[in-house]
């Protein structure tokens, strides 16, 4: 077990693709993403999902802590211009033969 | 006016249906359409309409007509963002004018379908080449809004890339699947209409019903959103699209175009996108605001298009083409 | 008893897909229908079978049959949840027991479709007012349900939020949408009828029959947890279902009911809510246990009523109508 | 970069609307729910997901460590009535303008 | 070789929407559907194309070209993963060439549905028991693959858990809803039919044709995956297919199959499955790479099958059988 | 409010009843399931979802500190064969009713 960092994003789906090229330009290469996440607009109205093209995407990539400074420097100016949120935090990974292949 | 237009167009069960969603959300019943099954709804219609329109494209050939409405429809497309960006200006900022307007400059293909069905059901014609002026109308405005937003702001940084607008505007799903259904609908003919008749003419009328019950649930959900918007908007969004169907029957007066065809560019000038617009300016315009322009044209212009502007546009040929 | 009735029910497409459904689990085959396709097809059944009942209401009008049957399929939903109240009350606690009851008070509206597939193969009519009927019983045993857990518990912090109890039982989506269809059908009459034809009649046996494969997978999931629900409740989810039938075609001779109807009034009777009902309570008695009333509404009641209940009260009645 | 506190909430979804309401009452306004999550029930024969409305959701906010009070105390009896778990962890927000505004 | 036949396969509906959906790709349009709507489109394929077939045997009965058929079949899925493995032994490993072999070895329901749908256009006749042939021969080769795996690695800790194994493929998800479908309509028959007839058959050309746009954007996402696959691999997923096209025929030939018949047969000897075996390879065969043995079988042999493959089988049988 | 330990795990969905039995079997019986995660290969022509069943899962699990050890050493295995990644971070539980009964 070693420790990496969990890097989550919400942002809408038009933003996806963005997301992931900055990502794997940081050099981070795996991530896992699930859609149809409902946002706080939820309660506001801006939920109804594939009508609207309003609905968000929940990214979560885990990196090696060095590679993080590449990330926030590539995201950040992506979710300044179009809204959405990213939290790092901490995590063990239990190494397994194909991850550390993906790291 | 006839009243017994709006009548008859309201007790049709789309309409009834779309009521029925309206009213799902004010009495908050639970009732909803769960993702991606209006998706699927309106991937069929949008295949089912545009192979349709293909066939019969096939039949009628590309006449002198066909040119002149699609020429009218293109014209619209882009002088329709102008006008009305202007219009918006005198109480909006450049951001917000440009995507609401980009917004009334385009499309809602189920206002289409939906004034195809009222056609039908008066047994009144309409040309397969309409859907191509459909197809047509759809991107214009996005272009136009974009151009606006460079010309009236200063803000240096800002250069859109190009290509990838473009790329939005012109392959975005919808109309990617409308023109190719058209495309193969005119390739394969009569012959393929018959094979696939039963599945894009039988269940048309019944899913445009239950997508339009959905649509009742979302343009019913958008209606709180209006508190921000404000009374001009919802004055606007109520008024552009009877100014701009008055323009649309002047000109399809002009070229002489059938009854059926003139309601039908009439809508198509009256009506405005709440999808593929709204996505392309949430892309390029981010400073714009969504519920902006979003509600407006979902809660109050297609509402009202298809329960008032249809039957209302429809009396205008009444008396115009008398 | 005439088992050629049974066998003919048995060897239809939907009765054989529920089979199939259930083998599918049984054999641990991966076959799954997934989210959301149960839920799209069972709101198809829903307007369809709303709509198709106002058409027929709108051409029979309001008469004094009409009047009765709804009057006794109401009587007969606030009754059912008593009495079975107190026969779960001598193994079950309160809350267990009112829960229950609630659910057999309740319909379920896939057992109903499933009947009227049945008498539409039998060549027997029914009325579309037997919809109102249908309509009409699926809330009321929510309310005396939670009526009895009132007056039979001392927890003196209970005080149910009326007002969500109502809404949750009147304006739930599967009520909200059969009414809707239901008002829509006998505004629109022969003439929606028509239009929507294809789609709420031509694929009507064919959703069913898919929907039915999903209820076989969904019913057959749940046998497991009727070890746990033990043989008094088993026993329960078969003689009740009987008994309420047989109440159910005792008051149909009595006020007359032509055959068609007074087999889908049993099978109202004999039904028990797995959607609605057990939605309520989760939300309103949390005290009681969901596996109890969704097991056994699902995995007994169910699959006893749309195999053997509905040939059985069909049996009764080809006696009694003699 | 700055510590925030990451609440997240399991539970069924005849919850959600109660649930969000007390977050917002705690000053919580940001959230993302998603829909259709199966539970420890998939292996109990519990997760018909929308035929039987047992289905759960998953809801995560983001908030100051100062609003977190007041969010344990309102979604707690909650829980204790109607069923779900919520666990709290730290992370690390990275600050983007939209983020600030909805905090 | 008659261009026509080839022509006039890719001038259907079907054909053209999977060229649409590979298009959508190619321009990098956002089109796409929606899971789990493909999903829903091939168990509906499933469930009609299975349920006919039944129907059909009803009707033909257990006759000697019955056995005959279904005995060619089964020797042909047991025989094709043999030989293929050989072939690919000489450029690749023992796993990925034993998980290739099985994918080509059994069959793609959807290639069959597409040829079925060919010679209904042509009016030529098939036999409903081609889709229990279709049925046998999903699940051998699965085997085959795997007992080739054990006999040609010696890695001493592999032991299959067989049962699993067996499950998966006997069970799995397509040959379980094809096999049940077509028991129904066996049981059912004419009677079914009838009721069923506006869904299973009316929709199903439609269905068809949305499938296949799907299938082409999955079939075209795929293809930049073929850049690891190499030269090796591409060729032999165009020849693989026609050679066992080509032995498909002589066998039916020899056993003198009617020419709608023969068509079906050497289609399912051409084609490769996309989705059960490499399921069930991903399971068993964990060591051998998924984008190979997927991308070969989707972005290759898939739409060689369907665009050029069934009209040039058809041409060998014109030749052939004259 | 105590610590426990937060298991999450991407797998692909085929794994899915494999993984949780080696959870049910360690001791861990409360999970949470969330299905058609899109994963890495998302932008490498891996993810037609449901078409090729190549599409993932994201398990959640939480449970006591000390449980941790037989999670770890019966799903490694797992992942090691078939692919996919686990990782283990610190959470703080909201004590609920429920909860207790199911940890
Ligand atoms: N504090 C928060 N906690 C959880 N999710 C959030 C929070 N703030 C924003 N989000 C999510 O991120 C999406 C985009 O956020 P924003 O850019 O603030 O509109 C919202 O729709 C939410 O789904
Ligand atoms: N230990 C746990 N780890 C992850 N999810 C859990 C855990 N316990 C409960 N859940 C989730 O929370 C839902 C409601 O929990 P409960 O109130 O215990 O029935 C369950 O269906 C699970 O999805
Ligand atoms: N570094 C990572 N961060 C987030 N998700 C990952 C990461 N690596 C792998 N995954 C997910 O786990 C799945 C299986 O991983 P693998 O076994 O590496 O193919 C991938 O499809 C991703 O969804
Ligand atoms: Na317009
Ligand atoms: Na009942
Ligand atoms: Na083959």
């Amino acid at each position: 077990m070693h420790l990496v960092k969990r890097i989550e994003i919400i942002a809408n789906s038009f933003e996806l693709s963005k997301i992931l090229d900055s990502l794997n330009k940081s050099g981070v290469h795996g991530h896992a993403v699930i859609r149809n996440v409902a946002g706080q607009g939820l309660r506001e109205g801006t939920e109804d999902l594939d009508m609207t093209m309003l609905d968000n995407v929940y990214i979560i990539a885990f990196c090696m802590p060095d590679q993080l400074k590449g990330v926030v420097e590539n995201v950040r100016p992506l979710l300044n211009k179009f809204g959405g949120t990213c939290y790092i935090s901490d995590v063990m990974e239990i190494r397994s033969v194909k991850c550390i292949a993906s790291l | 006016m006839d009243a017994s237009l709006i009548v008859s167009n309201i007790l049709n069960p789309p309409i009834l249906f779309f009521f029925l969603g309206m009213t799902a959300v004010l009495v908050k019943s639970d009732l909803e359409i769960p993702a991606p099954i209006p998706k699927l709804f309106s991937l069929y219609l949008l295949l089912a309409i545009g192979f349709k329109g293909g066939v019969e494209l096939t039949k009628s050939g590309v006449t002198q007509e066909v040119v002149l409405t699609l020429l009218a429809a293109t014209i619209m497309a882009c002088v329709v963002p102008l006008y009305t960006f202007f219009i918006l200006k005198l109480k909006l900022d450049t951001y917000d004018a440009a995507a609401i307007a980009a917004t009334y400059g385009s499309i809602s293909a189920v206002t289409f379908i939906t004034a195809s069905a009222f056609l039908t059901e008066l047994n009144i014609d309409f040309d397969g080449y309409m859907v191509a002026a459909l197809a047509l109308m759809e991107s214009p405005a996005i272009i136009v809004g974009l151009i606006l937003v460079n010309l009236f702001t200063v803000d240096e940084k800002r250069e859109f890339a190009w290509s990838e607008v473009l790329q939005e505007a012109f392959l975005n799903s919808s109309v990617f699947l409308l023109v190719g259904s058209l495309l193969i609908g005119m390739l394969t003919g009569e012959h393929g209409w018959q094979v696939l008749e039963p599945f894009t003419q039988g269940m048309f009328y019944g899913v445009l019903t239950f997508f339009l019950l959905d649509m009742g649930l979302v343009a019913a959900r958008r209606i709180k959103d209006l508190q921000k918007t404000g009374v001009f908007l919802i004055s606007f969004a109520i008024l552009i699209p009877i100014v701009n169907a008055g323009i649309g029957l002047a000109i399809a007066k002009f070229i002489n175009m059938p009854q059926g065809d003139a309601l039908l560019f009439s809508v198509l000038c009256a009506s405005a996108s709440y999808i593929a617009v709204p996505a392309a300016m949430r892309m390029t315009v981010p400073e714009a605001n969504p519920s902006l322009y979003v509600s407006t044209a979902l809660a109050v212009t297609f509402p009202f298009n298809i329960i008032v502007g249809i039957p209302l546009y429809m009396y205008g040929i009444n008396l115009l083409w008398r």
